[in-house]
């Protein structure tokens, strides 16, 4: 027994594992959204009774004003790369095969936006104010935002 | 109020990529003897402790259970905050001011090395509805910052990767620094792209480390012997991390705070009156963007700025003279008391070879990382 | 030091599992706080949350994906921790930041969502046992529990059917409390006769597994004056935290309690507690932690309190005594962990305000007392409000 | 205060029907801690089949789990100290419930056990063994205060973890 580790094999480690897993409900806002994609293919956007301002996704209550939004409508239009950028590694930190664009994208008239990833396009060939439009996945839905991509408009 | 509030300990431990040799309560113990000896304290003068840490990344579920004992801090009052060091830094600073608490220590660490998995801990901070399914990096949210800023400010991304040739040059000069190095603007572009146009050597590397401070009000600071640094301003703001209603361009939260800081500490033109800042760098762009959140440059000059020199060691306002968290490492949460340390040392001229010539007041700037917008500013001077 | 006044105080029912989000529940409760206080989020100069660990919501850096919830966009905004402790020690937290002049007004929020941890929240509490010499052993959560409990029986000879009367008494409080998840009619018998889950702990001795949040505003004196009315004050806040080698420790008398206690009786000038506070919220996860406590916070000498128990001293009706978690506590409401500990602040804003309805206490309150616990059963944490006198 | 409380209760149905919509995540939440120079030695003493302990010369306290510092003096301690093998049972649990929560038909008992050697007497957790099988066997067998003493796994199965002791059984059966 010594006062100091001073070799490489004298340090030890203990393994540790959570262990647990996660379910998570998608809220009341959250219900409305993933209801109407499901059902109609729709993105619904919340609006503010206060402020005016509808909001995607949709919430509960405006993180402004603080009162209580409970009227949703369909958000229309094509909508707009805010920002995007090419994902190379997977969540283990190794090199995808196959890189991922991953964007936000604004519509017309709506606060917020959606994360998505767009398909059916070369990175080199996205740019921020590039419209696109949603699409939703139908044959095999996940009634996850997993469900939702972006195509060039 | 109970008097101005000032840094009188400041201790640290090397930073380093791992460190198997020491549990995480070793580090702190190091740390809190030198912050303790440096006052000139013992625990029985503490009166209460405020210590950061973040369940996920300790990898202990109420991690704030572990924090009393290698501090000597057994039975006090003792809290967790689960923010960064200028949070760390305010909680401590209205403690004082509150007249509750005479003299509080501030703990934080990393241990960054045990977690195995950090891209799937840092991802469950992600929205669970909305943006975590997608199964992404979570590094995907500073390349899409990055992006967006670049396309607002027009700093180029040559301009941007000079920050990690600055910051790794300074940490030369740092015998704390975990990463330092010389590299090119070539080096940094070519490195691996991560998430574009975010590349690997544009990103700060993680590292482990323990830093402890002792804070004391007036009454406090009769019973300590320690040189005293004051704690001008210290202001922390949180913008929503709700993803798709922030800014992605700007640093809302650095300009909020940085206006209640200045107000606070009385300063009207900032970028005369400070000597250096110690600004978060956790990805070369957040130093540029935090520097015109600060608004030390006018929007969109940042980068000609830092070409022209302005910000070296040297320049007219050296920015990260330590090395900052590129060069040193980041320290998640204590990254902001790796930049407070720097700031005590060179406001006490013990900076050596990275001494700023007379600096008599700075400024030390933060933010959690992703995918949060929160931060804060803290200004400290020697008188 | 500058005086604290409470405005208002918010909570949601408190239930198994939630539809709303975490951030859902954050604005229901915040929304409602705003609402009794007469006030708008612009009137809130900054926001404090507290939430017990991430691993429950499963969300990493849950104060910041809280915080829209909250009201925190936009504003100095921090979430302070001390495990279980953390719904009291909002107060304290909210306190200092008034106390010190930094701030006039503060919204304290308070959350959990339990349920989305599987294959149960339980699980997530094995990550609280120290990594390298307890976690190997295979532990659970109600190890500790169950480990403290009999250490206190043994020292004290308390009978098992004695603690069981706490979750009878709390059970029913909880009748009267809109948020109630598990409140009831139950005997001695049953409580005594139900699963035993680890040994002297029994499934009606426990709280359940809860989602929900709390709320309250905060405001600094000048403030509250300016607003008018009555007001009840922050007199006292205490907080203290033992060593984290808790198998070193007396397992029979909650000393952080008793520390924490006498900071909060210090500030709020109490020299005898047993006289000046007059309705007391101690935490109580399970049903020995009630008395245990009661003892901590010097409201009962050492192993006595199970025998004021016996005596009606510490029931809502009483006259003569102390009644103890009039609002049916963590056993009766539900144990929401973080905003369990501000509902029981909550409670004493209500019942020194007169606004408890059915649960008002029937001896006339001036002071009252919540206190909360938690971590590796080493923290204690202490607020004391009082009506102008 | 207003008894009209918002909230939505589900119930497991509502999620297992499909009438509440849920998203589920498995993630890797896993670490490999540094036990660091004092938990570290400890290790390695149990693999060696002791149990040691740290010695602060100011305060005389010998301290288990040991730590580099004696946290009451706040200082570095001085020395580590070899314990005895045996203890007495401080407190006891007798536990039917898994880490998930799932039940057990035969009970596990962990305890409290205050090692001998230490100084003021301190304890370790740990599981009791060879105590029974019902919660009646166990009571009527365990009492606090009981002297014990450890099962060791046999040296070539040791790995340097608190699991090699197996578990502590009451001294002569």
């Amino acid at each position: 027994m010594r006062e100091y580790l001073t070799q490489n094999e004298q340090p030890r480690q203990v393994f540790g594992d959570w262990g647990v897993h996660y379910r998570y409900t998608y809220g009341v806002a959250g219900e409305r959204f993933f209801r109407e994609l499901k059902d109609h293919g729709h993105l619904v956007a919340s609006k503010c009774p206060q402020c005016g301002r509808r909001f995607l996704p949709p919430s509960l209550y405006c993180e402004d004003c603080f009162v209580e939004m409970s009227e949703y409508a369909p958000v229309s239009g094509p909508g707009t790369v805010h920002s995007f950028t090419v994902v190379h590694e997977s969540l283990e930190e190794t090199c995808l095969a196959e890189p991922i664009v991953a964007a936000f994208v604004t519509f017309e008239g709506v606060t917020g936006g959606l994360l998505a990833p767009i398909k059916g396009v070369a990175p080199q060939q996205v740019a921020i104010g590039m419209k696109v439009q949603p699409v939703v996945e139908t044959a095999r839905p996940t009634h996850s935002i997993c469900d939702l991509s972006w195509r060039p408009a | 109020m109970a008097g101005k509030v000032a840094i009188v300990g400041a201790g640290y431990t090397s930073l380093r990529a791992v460190s198997p040799e020491a549990s995480f309560r070793e580090l702190v113990f190091e740390a809190a003897t030198r912050a303790y000896q440096e006052a000139g304290i013992t625990p029985a003068d503490i009166d209460s402790v405020v210590a950061l840490g973040e369940d996920y990344r300790e990898g202990t579920c109420i991690c704030d259970e572990y924090v009393p004992d290698q501090l000597g801090a057994v039975q006090k009052p003792v809290h967790t905050v689960t923010g960064d060091g200028v949070q760390g830094v305010g909680m401590a600073w209205m403690l004082l001011q509150s007249g509750v608490a005479d003299i509080v220590v501030l703990e934080g660490h990393s241990k960054a090395s045990n977690i195995r998995h950090p891209a799937h801990v840092e991802a469950m901070a992600l929205d669970p509805t909305y943006v975590r399914p997608h199964g992404w990096n979570p590094l995907f949210v500073a390349g899409l910052e990055m992006r967006r800023f670049l396309h607002d400010s027009g700093v180029t991304a040559r301009q941007a990767a000079q920050v990690a040739v600055k910051n790794k040059r300074n940490a030369l000069a740092n015998p704390l620094a975990a990463y330092p190095a010389e590299v090119t603007v070539e080096q940094v572009l070519n490195s691996q792209p991560l998430a574009e146009p975010l590349t690997e050597l544009a990103v700060a590397p993680p590292a482990d480390g323990a830093f402890v401070f002792v804070l004391a009000n007036a009454a406090g600071r009769k019973k300590c012997r320690g040189r005293p640094v004051y704690v001008e301003a210290v202001t922390w703001i949180s913008e929503t991390c709700n993803l798709p209603t922030r800014d992605w361009g700007r640093a809302v939260y650095t300009e909020r705070a940085a206006a209640r800081a200045y107000e606070m500490a009385g300063l009207k033109n900032p970028a005369e009156e400070l000597d250096f800042v110690e600004v978060d760098d956790a990805y070369t762009y957040k130093e540029l963007q935090h520097l015109e959140a600060l608004g030390l440059t006018a929007r969109g000059q940042s980068g000609q700025m830092l070409e022209r020199g302005t910000f070296d060691l040297g320049g007219q306002l050296p920015v990260n003279p330590s090395g900052g968290s590129l060069g040193c490492g980041h320290l998640h949460d204590a990254s902001a008391l790796r930049a407070l340390w720097e700031a005590v040392c060179q406001l006490r001229g013990e900076a050596g070879r990275r001494q700023v010539p007379k600096a008599r007041r700075g400024l030390v700037c933060s933010w959690r990382g992703v995918p949060t917008a929160t931060g804060g500013v803290a200004i400290l001077s020697r008188r | 030091m500058r005086k604290v006044a409470v405005l208002g105080a918010g909570l949601t029912r408190f239930m198994r599992r939630s539809l709303e989000t975490g951030r859902e529940l954050c604005w229901e409760a915040a929304a409602a706080a705003l609402q009794d206080a007469g006030l708008t989020l612009a009137d809130i100069d900054c926001v404090v949350l507290g939430t017990a660990p991430d691993a429950f919501d499963g969300v990493h850096l849950k104060g910041e994906y809280l915080l829209d919830g909250a009201g925190g966009k936009g504003k100095p905004y921090v979430r302070v921790y001390v495990g279980g402790g953390t719904g009291v020690f909002m107060v304290p937290a909210g306190w200092w930041h008034i106390a010190s002049g930094a701030f006039n007004t503060c919204l304290i929020v308070a959350e959990e969502k339990m349920s989305p941890t599987q294959p149960h929240p339980q699980g997530a509490f094995n990550a609280i046992y120290d990594q390298f010499t307890e976690r190997p052993l295979g532990v659970n959560l109600l190890w500790i529990f169950s480990l403290e409990m009999h250490r206190y029986m043994q020292t004290y000879g308390i009978p098992l059917e004695t603690i069981a009367k706490v979750a009878v008494k709390n059970k029913k409080n909880a009748k009267d409390h809109p948020a109630s998840q598990v409140a009831g009619d139950f005997t001695v018998e049953q409580i005594v006769n139900s699963e035993v889950m680890a040994y002297p702990v029994m499934r009606l001795m426990v709280s359940p597994v809860t989602d929900g949040a709390a709320a309250m505003v905060l405001a600094s004196e000048e403030f509250a004056k300016r607003k008018g009315g009555k007001h009840v004050w922050v007199e006292g806040v205490g907080w203290n935290l033992d060593t984290s080698y808790w198998t070193n420790r007396d397992l029979a008398y909650p000393q952080y309690v008793e520390n924490a206690a006498r900071m909060a009786y210090k500030m709020a000038r109490i020299k005898d507690p047993r006289k000046e506070i007059h309705v007391v919220e101690p935490y109580d996860p399970f049903a020995y932690k009630e008395l245990h406590h009661l003892e901590g916070l010097q409201l009962a000498d050492k192993g006595q309190a199970p025998r004021r128990l016996e005596e009606g001293f510490w029931d809502r009706d009483t006259t003569t005594g102390i009644p103890s978690s009039p609002s049916g506590g963590l056993l009766g409401v539900g144990n929401p962990i973080a905003a369990a500990g501000l509902m029981k602040a909550i409670e004493i804003y209500y019942q020194l305000s007169g606004k408890a309805g059915a649960r008002q206490i029937r001896r006339n309150a001036k002071r009252g007392l919540a206190q909360a616990w938690g971590d590796l059963m080493q923290v204690g944490t202490v607020m004391i409000m009082g009506v102008e006198r | 205060m207003n008894t009209q409380l918002r909230g939505t209760s589900l119930r497991e149905d509502d999620i297992r029907t499909g009438k509440a919509l849920v998203t589920e995540w498995h993630p890797k939440i896993d670490y490999q801690f540094d036990a660091g120079t004092a938990v570290g030695q400890f290790l390695d003493g149990l693999k060696a089949g002791k149990i040691m302990g740290r010695q602060c010369d100011v305060c005389g306290r010998i301290v288990i789990p040991p730590r580099m510092f004696c946290e009451k003096c706040f200082r570095r301690n001085d020395r580590w100290v070899e314990l005895k093998h045996t203890g007495r049972i401080n407190t006891f649990s007798v536990s039917f419930v898994n880490w998930d929560a799932s039940r057990r038909t035969t009970p596990q008992v962990p305890a409290v056990i205050d090692i001998d050697g230490t100084n003021p007497s301190m304890g370790i957790l740990h599981l009791l063994g060879e105590v029974g099988q019902t919660l009646e066997e166990v009571l009527r067998r365990v009492r606090i205060g009981m002297a014990v003493e450890a099962v060791w796994k046999p040296a070539e199965q040791r790995e340097g973890a608190i699991t090699d002791i197996m578990y502590f059984r009451p001294v002569g059966g």
